[in-house]
């Protein structure tokens, strides 16, 4: 660096003509910026990598019984879509898995508005969430049993043990983040606790919402697949989970992993499509997420 | 005027707060009582640290006393309430997921004070009274800091409540807009009489505002003394100015070594 | 009584071919319908045991399935409350100990940290076939030789384990249509066969129910024995068309119809509702001391043995 | 309210004495109010309920081969901490977990740190994340099997599965939440890539963060006792998942829910003293959590 | 002084600084250019809203320009960096999870100014200037509006950077904090000659701390008149103070119009 040495001493200067005409264009980007720009784009491109990497493994690999290829698990997907039979599991799991996982939300929902209003109910979601979160759904089989009997009330039971934690857990640390200020504000005006919770707490929290929300999500499928082996399916026909145990005791490898695909796939589709238009809409509009 | 001996609206008398935390207790006023009469503009200042939002808080009901009594038309004031709307200092008051004018009219429609096109009018009126008109869709991120508090400022003006609250509302604000909101504020009470209650650590802003104002020494705050004030400095019988006064009673200096240093 | 009965499919397999002819051919409802008490059956896919054991005692099936092991736990454990007994057996069937490394010629030249997969460890049939074994050949202190090599393992899982040769599952307990598949594979041989031990063919699977049910609808008990017993004489009919019935309910593909055909041709498949050696394995596990109780006799653990044609 | 009057005009005051001695004592709260601010005693309180309503309930049931009474399963608990068996089973779990945990959160770690830092980093894990946090762990078996074998490796790998998703996302997006100025703090000391994360963004997110480490403590527990079973439990000795199953294959149900119940109590425990002492030390002493 | 004809330090050039939200482009500057010279103390000076913070937090590194550029010792500015260390306008500028001490430290060792014994006396010194040193294992939740912001000043002035950037520091602060603030702000000027860059909204504050003061119009900023001060308001050639002048140059009223409405 330069000697520190006194500024210059300088004229004043008036600038009697202000510049105008704001509309500035933007400094055109490269075709390849643009394109790396472009999210679906960027996704699609390493959804192929990762394609390509299971292709390559499973060939190297060679032990179809084990680990089928790419193309063999897509030939079955098409296969099962043209059949049907994998449309129809996916539709019986997709529905299962909604009834499932709004119930789950209903009771998260309750559960935290009660823990947020009153300190008996903090307590009690605090230890009943440590309790019975790491709880195996195996443990609530004969519960399950005696309330719900074989079939879809268990399986939903099941399902909104799997979704409810979670929610639950995100949802409450997230009320408890939201800003001092923001809730001054909302007491400010004499909001019913009800009014509070909608409308301040719930969108406070919602970058910890949405994320239980994720979670929430991918363990009801998890869940899902496991419970419908356990808790049985009507015979006239099962969901995914069926579909995948019963290729599986076919040693119909190919077709388990279609079935898992399936999963995939529509995790893909809810993160992609539900739950990042979710947030482009809300906390990326409001600036509370970068 | 009428009424020879007439009952403050909102009395705070002997009040102690305190901060409890897990290590210490830090007390933030002690033993500060006044009265604030309806239709009063009542300046509380002091210098930073020394109080002012804590007992703001406490009048608003988000602070409990440790000592003391805040009443408001009599009643104990035991939790927040749309008859107090507060001004906040911090510049996260605004609703993140509501736009401006979201911000003013949800003010309006939660308390229930408004609703439908009253409210939605009542809330363009006062947006463009703090010269935001053309931001009124933005959300708050997308603001200056100092626009931001001024959409806090219509929405405390909007709501038209009992008392309004006010902590350091213009201290983000140029000297123009200070100048404008300030007439706007004067402007407000002269067409409701709405009872002020203001924070301010800005002498001029005090005189401007105030008819009463209560000076607090340094942390904790205590009462040091409360004024009169007509809105302008005149010179009082001891022949100094008022702002002159009030500056050799908070800084304990002779009044002429006061400097012309506060900005 | 009731009219609506509900009853796990149980595991799937050979093992369970008689329910899935009582389900296509609705012959429950056909028998209770003349008893004069119509019922609608209620068919359930059901993965795995312990599922099968608790709908049993929350009500939530009426008539379940499984191996006499796991029978005879339940019928202990009850004796005292809900006393579960047998309606009689299903079928009668061997298990094959498949071997794939060459120096495993006999169960005894198991070590080090070789795994033998089996469908449930202790418990299972091949479990305790592999203790009485060791209790014959090595004395009581040595019953429990062979558990600490034993791994639990689903079927399939174990198939394709010992297929991929990866691992350290050396050897795989097999059902059939398991066992067959397991044996097309060159390097893959069977060292032993559950019959061998047990001296003579034996029951593999079995169905019970609580006494109370049982006294409580006796017109629908009795339409079940009646079905059983005739979905059994069906399949010993026209063993393609039970076959065929087998694979529908197999997902209609995996195998073809004349291999399950033939394995129904095998004089050590049979479908009876006698059961074979049900006692010994009473006496075993009592023996060792997995069962409080040692039955009497058939009259302990069946509900009418005489309506079974004996057994032992 | 009195109509608006202007306010009466009143003299000057000057306090020329002001109140000294700051120690005010706080008002002394009643025996009662002071027994309510007491976090373990109220949550003792509750946990007492809620072995009395199991209780009720196993004896109203009245099928303890379903359902056993509380005293049954404390009893069985008993014994199995004297013989030593549930004890062993338990260490045995718990040293399973805790292997699985470290390294699912080391994953977790570079998988966020990775994210944060560059594009493509968020890309994949996004899609990781929404491919792969549904999956079942059934999934998993042919790769673990492949890779580890049976035994402790593949279970180790289930519950990295298990941990590694929620915990991702729920740092992920606690990063994505950290307020702007506090980032703009932190760039502006030039700090490098990694002192950026560990000193800026990993306490700015904080509250998310341990809420992941809930989340995912609790799904490795659920994951572990599942996966004892599926991994193929050798009859040598195994954890809790093990003592689990083969006492339900036995129908020794008082010592399943003795099982599950040192389950509960772990949650508890790992809850209370891990967890929230964690939460009192940072995010509740840092005012960032209320 | 010696040097006749020296390179400015900081260039500004043509600089138009844009926000692009997904609805919209908001213009917060506008081709503004000025040169700011070592050991300056510049002052930008402008409406609520115009684009100051805008425009400091490009010379931070922050914002990218959309038109024109930013040169620190002839380097083009990419990336926030130590060299020019930022006094935000934001309360919450401070880390919450270390107490004032910490956060006075962490800017020290983690920028590798110094560290050990050195960065501790440091820290310690420059609380102390800020008049915190009651405070200084408090954590910022604990601390007043005011306090946070001389926290965050005395943050700054202990990182002694090439260049200090300081957005409204003394806003939140009264009277005579802010004049003991500016008074220290002026006395490390003297002892280290560092450059300042200065953001304020307060006409007399901008004449007391600057010796160049670039005056902004409203929404969206452009440059208005650069004047030069000598610290004390002097009666210029044309008969009018300067905060006169910048008052009417700013609001374009005429200047015996101005009220004394700013407080
Ligand atoms: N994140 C943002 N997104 C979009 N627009 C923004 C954002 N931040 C600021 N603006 C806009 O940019 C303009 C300038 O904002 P800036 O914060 O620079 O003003 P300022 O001069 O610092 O005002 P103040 O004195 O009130 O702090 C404002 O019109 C504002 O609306
Ligand atoms: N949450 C808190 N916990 C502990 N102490 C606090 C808390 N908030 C404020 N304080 C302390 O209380 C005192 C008064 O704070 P307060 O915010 O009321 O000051 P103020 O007069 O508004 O100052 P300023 O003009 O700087 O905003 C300060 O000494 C501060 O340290
Ligand atoms: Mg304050
Ligand atoms: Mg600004």
């Amino acid at each position: 660096m330069a000697e520190p040495a006194a500024a210059p001493p300088r004229p004043d200067r008036i600038y009697e003509t202000l510049p105008e005409g704001f509309g500035v264009v933007a400094k055109p980007l490269s075709f390849w910026a643009r394109i790396a720009d472009n999210g679906v784009f960027r996704k699609s491109v390493l959804l192929a990598v990762l394609a390509l990497i299971w292709q390559a493994y499973a060939l190297w690999l060679g032990n179809s019984l084990l680990f089928p290829t790419f193309t063999e698990t897509g030939y079955a997907f098409y296969e099962g879509m043209r059949s049907g039979a994998l449309t129809e599991a996916t539709f019986h799991s997709v529905w299962l898995l909604l009834k499932g996982y709004a119930l789950g939300l209903a009771f998260a929902a309750a559960a935290t508005a009660f823990a947020i209003t009153t300190r008996v109910g903090a307590d009690l979601l605090d230890t009943l969430t440590s309790m019975f979160n790491p709880l195996p759904s195996i443990a609530l089989l004969p519960l399950a049993m005696i309330w719900f009997g074989l079939g879809e009330g268990s399986i939903i039971f099941v399902l909104v043990h799997a979704v409810l934690w979670s929610v639950a857990l995100n949802t409450h640390a997230g009320f408890r983040s939201v800003s001092p200020t923001w809730r001054m504000v909302g007491q400010n005006y004499g909001l019913s606790s009800l009014a509070y919770v909608t409308k301040i707490l719930i969108p406070g929290a919602l970058p910890s919402i949405l994320t239980g929300l994720k979670i929430g999500w991918a363990f009801a499928w998890r869940t899902l697949i496991a419970a419908e082996l356990v808790f049985g399916v009507s015979s006239s026909g099962g969901g995914l989970g069926w579909y995948i145990f019963q290729n599986k005791n076919l040693l119909d490898i190919p077709n388990v992993f279609a079935g898992l695909l399936m999963v995939i796939i529509f995790g893909l589709i809810v993160d992609n499509f539900v739950f990042r238009v979710l947030e482009q809409r809300t906390i990326r509009r409001w600036g509370m997420q970068s | 005027m009428t009424d020879p001996n007439p009952k403050p609206l909102l009395a705070v008398d002997g009040l102690t707060l305190q901060y409890r935390t897990r290590d210490s207790i830090v007390t933030a006023t002690y033993r500060v009582s006044f009265d604030v009469f309806t239709s009063d503009r009542y300046v509380i200042l002091g210098p930073s640290g020394c109080g002012k939002s804590t007992l703001l808080k406490a009048v608003g009901g988000y602070i409990r006393p440790v000592e003391g009594s805040i009443t408001l038309a009599g009643a104990q004031i035991s939790k927040p309430g749309p008859d107090r709307v507060l001004v906040f200092q911090e510049f996260d008051q605004l609703l993140p997921w509501k736009t401006v004018r979201e911000n003013v009219l949800f003010a309006l429609v939660a308390s229930g004070r408004l609703k439908g096109r009253e409210a939605a009018e009542r809330a363009d009126h006062y947006i463009a009274k703090v010269n935001l008109t053309g931001f009124a869709d933005s959300y708050p991120h997308m603001l200056s800091g100092g626009m931001k508090q001024r959409v806090a400022i219509a929405r405390g003006m909007a709501m038209e409540p009992q008392i309004l609250l006010m902590d350091e509302p213009f201290a983000a604000l140029d000297a123009l807009t200070r100048g404008k909101m300030q007439e706007e504020l004067l402007q407000l009470w002269d067409e409701t009489k709405v009872t002020l209650l203001f924070v301010t650590h800005s002498i001029p802003e005090a005189v401007r505002i105030g008819n009463r104002i209560l000076l607090l020494t340094p942390h904790p705050g205590r009462a040091k003394a409360e004024l009169g004030s007509t809105g302008t400095d005149l010179v009082g019988p001891d022949g100094l100015t008022l702002s002159a006064r009030i500056d050799s009673l908070l800084f304990d200096r002779h009044p002429t070594a006061r400097s012309n240093a506060h900005g | 009584e009731v009219s609506e009965l509900r009853i796990p499919l149980g595991a799937g397999g050979f093992g369970f071919l008689p329910l899935h002819m009582m389900q296509k051919h609705k012959l429950i409802e056909k028998y209770a319908e003349e008893a004069g008490n119509p019922v609608t059956v209620n068919w359930s896919n059901i993965g795995g045991p312990a599922v099968m054991n608790d709908a049993l005692l929350s009500g939530s099936a009426h008539f379940i399935s499984a191996g006499p092991p796991a029978f005879l736990f339940m019928w202990d454990r009850t004796r005292s409350n809900m006393a579960v007994k047998s309606v009689g057996a299903i079928s009668s069937m061997p298990m094959h100990l498949n071997a794939r490394v060459a120096d495993l010629k006999a169960l005894d030249d198991i070590s080090g940290g070789q795994k033998i997969a089996v469908t449930s460890v202790k418990v299972s049939i091949p479990s305790i076939i592999m203790q009485m074994y060791a209790l014959k050949k090595y004395g009581k202190d040595q019953v429990f030789r062979f558990d600490p090599f034993t791994v639990t393992m689903s079927h399939p899982e174990a198939v394709i384990t010992l297929l991929s040769g990866s691992g350290t599952i050396v050897a795989h307990w097999a059902s059939a249509p398991f066992d067959q598949r397991e044996l097309k594979d060159p390097a893959i041989r069977t060292i032993m066969n559950s019959d061998d031990v047990m001296g003579g063919s034996t029951t593999f699977t079995m169905m019970s129910t609580t006494t109370k049910f049982q006294t409580e609808n006796p017109k629908v008990y009795g339409a079940v024995v009646k079905a059983l017993k005739r979905a059994q004489e069906m399949i010993g009919e026209d063993k393609k068309a039970a076959a065929e019935v087998l694979l529908a309910s197999m997902g209609g593909k995996g195998w073809a119809i004349d291999e399950l055909v033939g394995i129904l041709n095998d004089p050590s498949t049979k479908y009876t509702i006698k059961p074979e050696n049900v006692l010994k394995y009473a006496n075993f596990m009592h023996e060792i001391g997995s069962l409080k109780a040692k039955p009497a006799g058939l009259g302990d653990l069946f509900f009418e043995p005489k309506d079974l044609g004996g057994g032992n």
